[in-house]
């Protein structure tokens, strides 16, 4: 039964994918992805990566959403509105990307046969952490390298966003209320919030045990601010501010001045004193949680467009 | 039980996924968006569902952000609501 | 049950490899450019899928799957969204500077548009 | 045999599967865009909240109840004020269309 389920799931996914490349309106075929990113947050479920579930459906179904409706709300106020059509010869492309498709297939199935997996090891070190689940212990502990640079790239990205404003408007807010707010949406960006802020505390705290974790918990903080933003509720803040940009530099800060102290105390650069391993990892998640929902929010805002206020 | 449960889930999210068939083929921009609310409360349905039936508390936590995060993106469609004037029947 | 979870494991890395030719297919081929991100992270999400499947494969130790390829999935993930808000950036920078957002250098009349697209 | 609880589970989570599937023929019958939110809003909301009725016996904890009755309360309201911001765009479009 649960085949037949997995069947219907990934039958889905691909209509989904293929209503996304062939439908005629863009803003369809963007809805068409939303739904497709909290689909695919089902099929991580029924992959039993509960962590990659939440940072999907999180990620593609909320905030990358946000992203390209803005984008095509932009758009179609600025470009021209018709829709150009494939190119007469698309089978040669289909053809490559079909040959693509059997390749990676061919590959999936013969797919060596003891697995290779690194669980073991994963479970094997996890006390010296002092961690209950294991992606976060690879996120934060044995890998901890790689989220440092994904962080890093995180800011990277949003000081390419930001470079793109105009000359007149560097330094300032960028713009995302609608011209009319509807009622139910100031009702929604009102009572939401609270509730976002309490599942994001809520997925930091389990992150540690159980399924959950700074990157879910920083995405839905961005969704809440963002979605107080897009009601006109709080103006969005200068980019220029220094507290600002503190605040977004905190989060790496802190994980390479933790990192460095490793080198003092333990065995090497982010490597934890195992003493103090759980209470380390902790503050650096805090502090990355805020660190990613601001960082987050401000890439989907993009670049700011209203001069500075002097 | 588990699998007259998972049963259920997979009647759920066919359901759904007919109701998200008409919806993305409906020839009204505004009828498209019902797509995600659909996905967000029967993914919430199927989530909690499959839950119980493997005993993993984890995916409630993944159906209270299905639902938080389709509200939000119904939010995000005002967007432009106003600034575009997409003609609404498409012939 | 393995048989079962293996099974499960290749059919959603089946569908990943599907994807991974569908986003491919609309990153190359389609006229739109902001589709043309759509597409990019359909391609992605293939690829996650492959590596799902992967982690599914590792099941050992009382989990679910390897927790390495997960937290590499995490990563790639948001990594991905920076990408695209990027992208996007560049792409609305793009429209209005030239007003178009397609790569279409005739830019044909509507009406041919409509016509091609009917056919 | 069942034990009663089990029947309980399986009752309410079969009646509330059901309204799921009413929602789909609501969307498939009704002529036109607001009554269609309407099958969809109300039935989907009452097939969740039957759902969610169905599964508390089953659950292990008192929180992990609490967590399921939350996951209804608050897409009771993000399906309300989704439908009245649909309704509203749908609304303002009319006159044009």
């Amino acid at each position: 039964m649960s085949l037949v389920f997995d069947i219907a799931l990934v039958s889905g996914l691909i209509a989904l994918a293929l209503h996304v490349v062939v439908g005629r309106d863009g803003k369809g075929a963007i809805v068409a992805f939303i739904a497709f990113g909290l689909l695919l947050g089902l099929a991580w479920v029924r992959l039993a990566a509960i962590d990659v579930a939440l940072t999907e459906a999180a990620i593609g179904g909320g905030l990358t959403g946000m992203l390209l409706l803005k984008a095509q709300a932009h758009l179609a106020s600025r470009a021209s509105r018709a829709t150009p059509a494939f190119e007469r010869n698309w089978h040669v492309p289909a053809l490559f990307c079909g040959a693509v498709t059997l390749g990676l297939g061919y590959a999936v199935l013969s797919f060596p046969h003891p697995a290779p997996s690194l669980a073991r090891e994963a479970v094997a070190a996890i006390d010296a952490t002092g961690l209950g689940n294991p992606v976060t212990a690879v996120l934060l502990a044995y890998r901890a390298i790689d989220t440092l640079l994904e962080k890093i790239v995180l800011i990277l990205a949003l000081i390419g966003v930001w470079s793109l404003s105009t000359d007149n408007a560097w330094g300032g807010a960028s713009y995302l209320r609608p011209a009319m707010v509807p009622e139910p949406l100031i009702f929604l960006a009102r009572v939401l919030p609270p509730f976002g802020v309490l599942i994001a505390v809520y997925q930091v705290w389990v992150g540690a045990d159980a399924p959950g974790g700074t990157f879910q918990a920083g995405t839905i903080l961005a969704a809440m601010w963002l979605l107080v933003l897009l009601a006109g509720l709080r103006a969005a803040p200068e980019t220029r501010l220094p507290t600002l940009r503190m605040m977004l530099a905190a989060g790496p800060a802190l994980f390479i001045l933790v990192g460095l102290m490793g080198v003092a105390v333990a065995e090497g650069f982010l490597s934890y004193p195992p003493a103090i391993a759980k209470p380390l990892i902790v503050v650096i998640e805090v502090a990355l949680t805020l660190a990613v929902g601001g960082t987050l929010a401000l890439l989907v805002s993009g670049p700011p467009d209203r001069a500075p206020k002097p | 039980m588990a699998e007259s449960l998972t049963t259920v889930a997979l009647f759920v999210l066919l359901a759904s996924a007919a109701g998200l068939v008409v919806v993305l083929r409906s020839r009204i921009a505004i009828e498209r968006l019902m797509a995600v609310q659909l996905l967000g409360t029967g993914g919430a349905a199927t989530l909690l569902l499959l839950g119980t039936a493997s005993a993993q508390p984890a995916l409630t936590d993944v159906a209270l952000l299905l639902v938080l995060l389709s509200a939000f993106s119904c939010a995000a469609f005002t967007l432009g609501e106003t600034a575009s004037d997409e003609p609404d029947e498409r012939p | 049950m393995s048989a079962i979870a293996l099974t499960s494991a290749s059919l959603f890395g089946l569908c990943g490899s599907a994807l991974v030719g569908i986003g491919l297919f609309c990153v190359i081929a389609h006229p739109e450019l902001l589709r043309r991100l759509v597409g990019f992270n359909i391609l992605g999400a293939g690829i996650f899928l492959v590596f799902g499947a992967v982690s599914r494969r590792g099941a050992a130790m009382g989990l679910g799957g390897d927790p390495v390829p997960q937290a590499m999935v995490i990563t790639g993930v948001v990594v991905a969204f920076a990408a695209t808000a990027l992208a996007i950036a560049l792409l609305r920078r793009l429209a209005s500077l030239t007003g178009t957002a397609t790569l279409d250098p005739t830019s044909p009349e509507p009406s041919e548009t409509a016509a091609r697209s009917e056919a | 045999m069942i034990s009663l609880t089990d029947g309980f589970t399986l009752v309410f989570v079969a009646a509330g599967a059901l309204l799921f599937l009413a929602g789909t023929l609501g969307l498939l019958r009704f002529p036109d865009t607001l009554s269609r939110l309407h099958a969809l809003s109300k039935a989907d909301s009452l097939g969740l909240g039957l759902i969610v009725i169905g599964l508390l016996p089953q659950m292990p904890s008192i929180a992990g109840g609490i967590k399921l009755v939350c996951v209804w309360l608050l897409a009771q309201l993000s399906a309300a004020t989704a439908s009245q911001l649909i309704a509203g765009i749908a609304a303002r479009r009319k006159p044009d269309a």
